[in-house]
């Protein structure tokens, strides 16, 4: 991780985890465990995103979107995150792994995109996983874009009041770096040093616009100077980079002040499930990227250094789907909420 | 005549125009490419050309900001909010800036710039994909609101709009795009920002309503005509300018006025045509003046259940046409 | 007892609940070493350290999110918007977000966050220092809007503000902050948020009102009263929850209401309390429900000319309780 | 000027003119009548600002915002704009000698301020000059900080599409770059690569808030590179490096897209008539600021170069006192507007 680094999606993802076989064995602060977990995460996590996809189109899901090409930036950050113990997320509305992997169930999971009792966020007042999930220290109020940004950046302020240690880790995309309030949060943050991380999860687009008509610059790291504090870029293919840049940037963060991660991601999926991203994509360029897979490459990659079996990961697979099966079927015969409770918890005090 | 859906209608509407006056041109996310997200560009980019059909990035405030410079230089932009609840971040643009350009410069700038807003819900939008935002809009002097509720109206509306020399906000609910097909005539025609419509006369109760919830209204109507009731809806078509005299009159005749919308009831439209009414047709009136709208939270929960909720219906819109004419 | 004006109560109340309670904070332009643009936190930063009195960017999105970001840890900050006009950057914060969090997050969530905003007109400040923009907040379920017209409600509703758990907007009329002194008693005290205040009985007419023009009602009243014209003037003190009962126990009594604010009037508060009255006070009324309120135009105009044309006045108020006397 | 150059405010900023003496007579566009056309300016400038001041203290002109140690930023700015001849300008509220040099009378200033029938900018429905004054090409809506900055990008858009050449100036404080929309602006500015010049006045304060409390880094010009344009920081006490500064900006701008300049300047009174700024500002560091007053440097400079004699400085002073007086007096004379106006051109087509 080199400050102000080129694009490095041009190079190979795979070969980042070559620093494993190449140099120490693993990573600071991981064991060979981790790394399995992982990858059983990242599969599980894959499995869920195409069945709810597939849902959508049966007309049980209304609204999804897709972590599918996220998944090493959003798993390998968290790792960072877990291993450190003390760090709050603001995540935005594309990282299901995040959310699964914090903790909750493929079944809470389910009940929530199909908007049933239950549902673990925001008891399905909101579009899937949008509310907050406190048990595992995870906030997004909302899906409009960039306003997590300011929030994050006042719950780490709260946390300096309060003399917690706690670093704030600030997920988004590539298309709320043209907000006003991201250019406002990261200020507000640089002028006091706020232990808050930023974590730009940038796939190329906001929707159909991709970056060239987002930005002039090539990586939105570069902003970060302006503000007085580092900016990074990495390959956010690549899961075990994604975790060493986050494992540094929660240190920094903490000693230093807020600290800026680009992870050069890809967006295997349209926008969500209501888009049709044929109107706007290079089906050649997706294919392309689709050879660097995080969910095809990683378990290859620890098959290859020994530290899964084929098989191991062979039942990673089929667990998944049977915890997908079961998580579906839940939800599919859970009950939606009742309609009297619609006006409970307008005001603090009121309803159950 | 042929046969469109609201999308339609919008869709052409934006095509006639643009091809009319070239000073006419579409912004937006992903308003080029994607053709909007409820394509109402669809192919547009093909046609005018990507500075016409202009992809900006996600930042509402500066795409409001921006159409508002470009309509100082004499152009007349049509800035799309992507969904009505992201129009938040860009209203001092719109509040602060835009509506009082004219007046706060004595006359020496207009504004002509139409702000297309798809907003509403009922379409599973949940709580950030549904909100209706008119209220804020129709308290703003120097603004004009316009709710079109068929694709007749929407095309009309929507080139009277464009044509407007003064800001117009154009609200196009969304479970109406594809859901309300209608009649829209072949040759040209624009249709007057400000008249309200009698999409049905009735004697015995009043009924006022916009876009989506104006649909409900009219099914409410049929049914109590079969209990003899007979119900006047009046659409509002456009909320500011309101067309207090088509209201007035109706009320004064038919002495019960019921106003149904899909907004929050407390400081909804629906409380500016209440006072309205107590005031100008205060001698007519033989009940109480009702309001069937949303209830006060936030908007429409995600949950079917809970949405299913929070949405005025044909029934419920037709029992308290009941209940009032029963008065 | 100790007499005091509006901001010297603002002040008091503010130092209070910051001893008080050491997650209480305020955050704003120029709040530190300036004490603010109207002295509100003069003299705090000396003694609350700058951590506590934090001076912010001009930036009032961040502002209000930062704050909103604070309150979900636990801490209970108190921005401040410099004033009103410059509320709008930061309105999807406090409408989009602040008031949903409770409500979006199914109870887990709760913002504690008194968002302080010097408001109005009549102090020359033109189309950029003089708005009224309580009719947004009083629109959007989930927040509470509090309105104090004198230092005593000043000081008790703003102490009860910065206890409750919901996100209050807490509205100061900026031409009371010095025009406006009272009594306040030395001891501890709070005022519920809520409950409207009669600060006159009669029994002609009803008037309601809240902030700088209640005053200008309660002049008009003891004006009427030398025609033996008895009005009773209600002081909303809240505007959200609003005092539905007091208002409507005054109507019932009186038969007659005219509502008074300083805001315009097409989709004020007038139009709810109009509306209120119409269905629920509806067979009591005899007179037409009357508003005296800001003309529809954006605001006080800077010429001193314009302001008072724009102004409701004690006069203006007088003829028109003196207009629906006679009725 | 050097792109990045450091603050240099530090510096002497009598220095910068010394380029005349030792380099060519006259920077490139100017002949030396312009210089003595814009000392009479600045005489006059100053000289109604301090009146209008005096006007407030006596209860005649609500609100003032003083432009002293803004003069020479404001003026030599304005006179590139002016050799160009096609440039539109987007000011903010401490742009009076913008305003004024750009055409107004001191009569007409002088109603503006009390609010009198005939106020050129807005009918005095807004503060003193706002609005627009679209025979001399200047707009400015409103007061809100920075809500000027995407309107100016706008009308350079405008322009564009139109075929014109014009070149949009937008002015702006240190306080504004901290707004969101700022961020906006200058993002957009740069994707379409707009003829706008974004020139920054950074007196160092945002009414009581000091430059660190706004930003971490010392030049607002730093953050021109996350954009992808050119940044510069200038002396802007010294008017003849911030007309050549926008000369080339200007050129710039038409060429090749958005520049950002930022002039250091100092505000030497308080925020405006309603501020004190004892509460928070050193006066020592004050008192040495006034040292580099514009208003005294410039004019002695010129006489130093034999450009002017110190008897056409004196006559300009007089002349300014006598333009002042006549402004005053026939701006308190004048009657404000009907009261019967107030509805009018709340819409197009409506009123007089
Ligand atoms: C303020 C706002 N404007 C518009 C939208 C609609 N919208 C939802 S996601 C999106 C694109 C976001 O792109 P990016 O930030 O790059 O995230 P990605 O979806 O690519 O992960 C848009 C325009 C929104 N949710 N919020
Ligand atoms: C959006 C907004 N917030 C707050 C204000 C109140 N205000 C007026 S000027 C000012 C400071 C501006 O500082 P800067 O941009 O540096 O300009 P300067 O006055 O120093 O020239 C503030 C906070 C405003 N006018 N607009
Ligand atoms: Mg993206
Ligand atoms: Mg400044």
């Amino acid at each position: 991780m080199t400050q102000a680094q080129a694009n490095v999606t041009d190079a190979e993802p795979g070969i980042a985890i070559a620093g494993i076989k190449d140099g120490p064995p693993l990573p600071e602060g991981l064991v060979a465990a981790d790394l399995v977990e992982v990858c059983r995460q990242m599969i599980l996590v894959r499995a869920m995103d195409e069945r709810i996809w597939m849902m959508n189109r049966q007309g049980k899901v209304p609204i999804a979107a897709s972590c599918q090409g996220h998944e090493a930036s959003q798993l390998g950050s968290l790792l960072a995150a877990q291993k450190d113990g003390d760090c709050f997320l603001f995540p935005y509305y594309r990282d299901l792994a995040i959310k699964m992997a914090a903790g909750l169930t493929p079944r809470q999971v389910m009940l929530s995109f199909m908007g049933k009792e239950g549902e673990p966020y925001s008891g399905a007042r909101q579009f899937p996983l949008q509310g907050a999930d406190l048990p595992r220290r995870i906030i997004q109020i909302s899906n409009v874009v960039a306003a997590g940004l300011t929030q994050s950046v006042g719950y780490a302020l709260g946390c300096k009041m309060a003399g917690d240690a706690t670093v704030t880790l600030c997920y988004f995309g590539d298309g709320a770096t043209s907000q006003g309030e991201t250019h406002e949060a990261m200020n507000f943050a640089a002028i006091h040093k706020l232990p808050v991380l930023f974590i730009c999860e940038n796939n190329k687009y906001a929707i159909s616009t991709p970056q060239e008509s987002q930005m002039v610059v090539s990586d939105v790291a570069a902003r970060a100077e302006g503000y007085g504090f580092p900016g990074f870029v990495i390959d956010g293919l690549d899961t075990i980079a994604c975790y060493e840049a986050t494992r540094q940037g929660i240190e920094h963060a903490r000693k230093a002040g807020p600290a800026l991660i680009e992870m050069k991601v890809e967006r295997f999926m349209p926008h969500t499930t209501d888009d049709d991203d044929r109107r706007y994509r290079d089906r050649d360029a997706l294919d392309a990227a689709r050879h660097y897979d995080p969910v095809s490459v990683f378990p290859a990659q620890l098959v290859e250094r020994g530290i899964v079996t084929p098989e191991e990961v062979d039942a990673f697979r089929e667990e998944a789907q049977q915890q997908v099966n079961d998580a579906t079927d839940f939800a599919d015969a859970a009950a939606p909420p009742d309609a009297a409770t619609i006006y409970d918890h307008l005001y603090v005090g009121e309803g159950a | 005549m042929a046969e469109m859906t609201v999308i339609e209608a919008v869709r052409s509407a934006l095509r006639e125009e643009m091809e009319r006056d070239d000073r006419v041109f579409v912004m937006g996310e992903d308003v080029g490419q994607r053709g909007g997200v409820f394509l109402a560009t669809q192919g547009f980019i093909e046609d005018f050309g990507p500075q016409r059909v202009m992809d900006t990035p996600l930042a509402e405030a500066s795409i409001m900001g921006i159409a508002l410079g470009a309509a100082f230089r004499g152009m007349r932009p049509i800035p799309e909010v992507q969904f009505s609840d992201f129009v938040w971040p860009s209203v001092n643009q719109l509040i602060g800036e835009a509506a009082r350009v004219h007046y706060g410069t004595n006359g020496a700038l207009k504004v002509p710039m139409t702000v297309r807003i798809p907003y509403g819900g009922g379409i599973r939008g949940g709580l950030y994909h549904s909100q209706n935002v008119e209220a804020l809009f129709f308290h703003t002097p120097g603004l004009m609101v316009v709710t079109p509720s068929t694709p007749y109206e929407a095309k009309g509306l929507l080139k009277s709009a464009i044509r407007d020399d003064n800001p117009v906000i154009f609200l196009e609910h969304k479970k109406t795009y594809r859901l309300v097909r209608g009649e829209v005539p072949d040759e040209e025609y624009t249709l007057p920002i400000g008249p309200a419509d009698i999409k049905r006369a009735g004697s015995d109760v009043t009924v006022v309503s916009y876009g989506l919830a104006m649909h409900y209204c009219l099914a409410a109507a049929a049914t109590v005509a079969e209990d003899g009731i007979s119900a006047e809806v009046v659409d509002l078509r456009t909320l500011k300018p309101l067309d207090t005299a088509t209201i007035l009159q109706s009320v004064r005749k038919t002495g019960k006025l019921l106003v149904v919308h899909e907004d929050n009831v407390s400081g909804g439209i629906g409380a500016e045509i209440a006072a309205l009414a107590a005031n100008e047709a205060f001698d007519y009136l033989d009940a109480p003046i009702a309001r069937l709208c949303g209830p006060d939270v936030p908007t429409m929960p995600f949950a079917q259940t809970l949405e299913d909720a929070y949405m005025p219906s044909p029934e419920t819109i037709a029992a308290e046409v009941l209940r009032l004419a029963a008065y």
